[in-house]
């Protein structure tokens, strides 16, 4: 398997890799292990501002492949300062670009844009 | 950064310089460069003659006859051969082949092929520990059966199979040829053609420490073996496989081969004693699960199974320092989980997350060293960027 | 006594050194050695460069698409591939095959084994000069004739074929798919898949100061080309041809490839006059015609047969001095007359008595004129022993 | 083809290739050209002795394989001194091992045996 330049960095240093805990944090998992991959964020939500909840700090846990890891590390550590909104840092598909993501692995992009609307849910809730 | 270090010798094994050398003499023009087709001229009679030695040199290693030796472009090749060869000359007597889960694709996808062409195929399954029963083996034995067609060596775990517990049972048929896949054999394990009484054997070069693209499919003469040939033209290799042969490249197996089947006593033990250290070394890591038993596998395979880690992220997370492979190396590109190691019984996941370390010539203590840390650090950050098994799923 | 000088560069060549350097570099455990498909790690994956390297160094020398090119074992293994690849393929379509007389056998000898399976083939007859007309082609076409192949450069005599022509009939017709096999051409006459229309052609490295073992098979995307594949496994060359892929064979074709190209048109030049000095030569002797016209010849093949003379007894009294084949390297041994001359209508005996000179990069001036000499006292002592024509028999 | 070192030899050497003239000469021809093999001796014959006619010399010619011609050399080169019997003065098989012609050549053996038996034949006919 080849990686881009761009995956081979997240992957090796998985920035924001871990978890986060108190009152302020939610968190949103999605996929399943046994079928190879699952992902989990944890957000550190600031109150609720006029423009919907804010991310303070965001760290990531990820089960799969080194894109999936790379992906999940990445969209953590754009999160700092950013609205908890249901869309991704950026959409699946400019990830699966820039991230040079072969095409038969859409499908645990797909795993870590739902762990991400959950974790963003959740903190809608809050 | 220095390269990784090399631990995939059962995917292939780089070439001896001494076999390089003997290759280097049938290139060139001030070399053995002739078509040793061209019977009328010198320089067809010396490639010949080169051919000739290379032949009686392989056969020699593997204790057959120089008669007894097709070259090939590789056990691929010469399986192909053996399968269809043997299936389409068979035909009038029956269409029933035999052959295991366990057995590399360059059998298992031409046995697939005579099933869509109205053949019927058994795949015998393993023990958890790799071993086909020869009594399985006689169960599925039928009046049309014409072919079995069951691996020595496992390129996946180093299964060492009983081959000459199943050339007794389709000795006693009496109407199955026994062909062995020994594409990892040479070197690794004793081989010995007519003593393991095997009808047809295929051999590869580029496992062994020789040139990639050249293989040989023996034929026993004490069975009678004959076969339908597949690649029709200039009759070489008795009509049985035409095409120009390459004589460096026979040449370099037949080198090879010598070396191999020298070096292998010592090597056996030198390896098995590696092994044993990294299997112990990977094993405090914690999680390991061993593939294949130790009195059953050749020393210069080991295959390891990681629980709580994702396959291709432990293969791209080691892959810094050391070159190993999950799955065999002609399969590993499409990204599935080994098919020989599910036939074990371990789910996908250990299936997937399982590294295939393959030991030579040139392996040190100190590169199983490296390996043992570098699968060790690889797990801990893995596991932890995972969440380990403490986070349920 | 000097080794004699080599003229049997149709029958194969020796290998450049720049081609043994760059295959060197390939082999051993400083070099490139992975497995190309063990697509995990470094190892494999610099050698998976380099093949992808070679295909395109490959596909550029001839005019194709990296994508078009299928690496196999020579053209012997392209050429059965085209033929039944195609025809299992096509099989729903029609089972009318076209090829002619003058074909190398890796082509008719398949053409031989469909018709034995029920395929229907019909071989054309060349002209005298050893061209086959596109009219001829175009009247055997039928409504299931599904493919056709005829070669570029014959083997024996040199004839270089209008496959333009050819292919212009059959994109005509539709539905027959023209195989060219250019096992001669690399380097000999100019190549260009994709403006010769053909929709699939054989190669091999080994007659163009390449290494023996290696060639490919191209499939024109343009047409479409859709075969079945003979060789199961890996799935190496997309599937097409499974098989490890040799690195360091595939590297000698693509550098073999690029420096014949690029000395083809001085070559050209320099082997014309050559061999036209040599012809001058050998039809003093008396009793010497030539077969083939020069205008359709490529420069490096000249093709002779003599009156008075018995072939096998010529070419043994050559021998010493130069290195020169009668008929094809791949049949010479079997001693029967050359079926390629036969059908451009020379006699059993001249056909028999014919010497094919193949000319090289090595070639000098002073290996023709010893070519001449080196004939002439075979000759004369010969038929001097014959009691050459004045005795009547 | 790998010819035998006696093979190759009388092959190069040829001894005794020509023809003879004289009114004490008979010849015998077999074989054809345009099939590949012609072979002729010329018997130099002394006057009847009590053992049948001797030969004095011999000469061949032959149009054929290097087998056939390194044969026919030898057989003329062994002539000179022997009676002018049918026998060669090796019989056919004997001579195709000492030579080792392939099996499949045994026809070409047999037309310098011909050719012997006729030259022969003259003589005894003198
Ligand atoms: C057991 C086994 N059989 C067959 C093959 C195919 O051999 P080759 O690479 O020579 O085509 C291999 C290696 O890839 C192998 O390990
Ligand atoms: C025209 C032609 N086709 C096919 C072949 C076979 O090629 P290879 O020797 O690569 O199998 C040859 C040479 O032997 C040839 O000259």
């Amino acid at each position: 398997m080849r990686y881009s330049e761009l995956t081979r960095q997240y992957f090796e240093r998985a920035p924001c890799a871990g978890t986060l805990a108190g009152p302020d944090v939610v968190s949103g998992v999605a996929g399943r292990r046994p079928l190879g991959t699952w992902v989990r964020f944890d957000l550190r939500i600031a109150p609720a501002a006029a423009r919907g909840p804010q991310i303070l700090e965001a760290r990531f846990l990820a089960f799969g492949c080194p894109h999936t890891i790379a992906v999940a590390a990445w969209v953590a550590e754009q999160a700092a300062g950013r609205p908890a909104s249901a869309e991704l840092p950026q959409p699946v598909d400019a990830l699966r670009r820039s991230f040079e993501v072969p095409v038969e692995k859409l499908g645990r992009l797909l795993v870590v844009e739902d762990a991400w609307r959950a974790a963003t849910a959740a903190a809608a809730k809050k | 950064m220095s390269p990784p270090v090399y631990l995939d010798h059962a995917a292939t094994t780089p070439v001896d310089p001494r076999v390089a050398a003997a290759m280097a003499e049938c290139l060139t023009a001030d070399g053995v460069f002739g078509n040793p087709a061209s019977a009328g001229h010198v320089h067809g009679e010396a490639a010949f003659e080169r051919v000739e030695a290379a032949r009686a040199a392989v056969a020699a290693a593997v204790g057959a006859d120089p008669q007894e030796v097709v070259f090939t472009s590789g056990a691929t090749e010469a399986d192909n051969l053996a399968i269809f060869g043997v299936a389409e000359h068979a035909r009038p007597r029956g269409r029933h082949v035999v052959t295991a889960r366990t057995e590399h694709k360059a059998v298992l996808d031409p046995c697939r092929e005579l099933e869509r062409r109205g053949w019927q195929v058994t795949y015998l399954a393993p023990d958890e520990r790799g071993r086909v029963a020869p009594d399985r083996l006689a169960a599925a034995l039928r009046a049309d059966t014409v072919l079995v067609s069951l691996m020595h060596v496992n390129n996946e775990i180093g299964t060492v199979q009983d081959v000459a517990a199943f050339a007794a049972v389709c000795e006693r048929h009496g109407g199955a040829w026994l062909h062995v896949d020994a594409a990892q054999s040479v070197g690794k394990v004793a081989l010995d053609f007519h003593a393991s009484g095997a009808a047809l054997m295929s051999l590869s070069a580029h496992k062994s420490h020789g040139p990639k693209g050249v293989g040989a499919l023996l034929l026993s003469r004490r069975h009678g073996v004959r076969i339908e040939p597949r690649q029709f033209g200039g009759g070489q290799e008795r009509g049985l496989r035409s095409g120009t042969v390459a004589t460096h490249q026979v040449v370099g197996m037949a080198a090879a081969f010598a070396l191999a089947v020298a070096a292998r006593p010592a090597e056996a033990i030198r390896l098995a004693a590696l092994r044993e250290r990294l299997w112990r070394g990977l094993e405090a890591h914690g999680g390991a699960l061993r593939n294949g038993a130790p009195e059953d596998t050749v020393a210069a395979i080991l295959n390891v199974s990681f629980a709580d880690v994702e396959g291709e992220s432990l293969l791209a997370a080691v892959a810094p320092r050391i070159s190993v492979s999950t799955g065999s190396a002609c399969t590993s590109a499409s990204g599935e989980p080994s098919y020989v190691l599910r036939a074990l019984g371990r789910d996908e996941r250990l299936a997937e997350a399982s590294l295939r370390f393959g030991l030579g010539r040139s392996t040190s203590a100190e590169d199983v060293d490296e390996a043992i840390a570098a699968v060790g650090a690889a797990l801990s950050r893995l596991r932890r960027i995972g969440g380990g098994c403490a986070i349920a799923s």
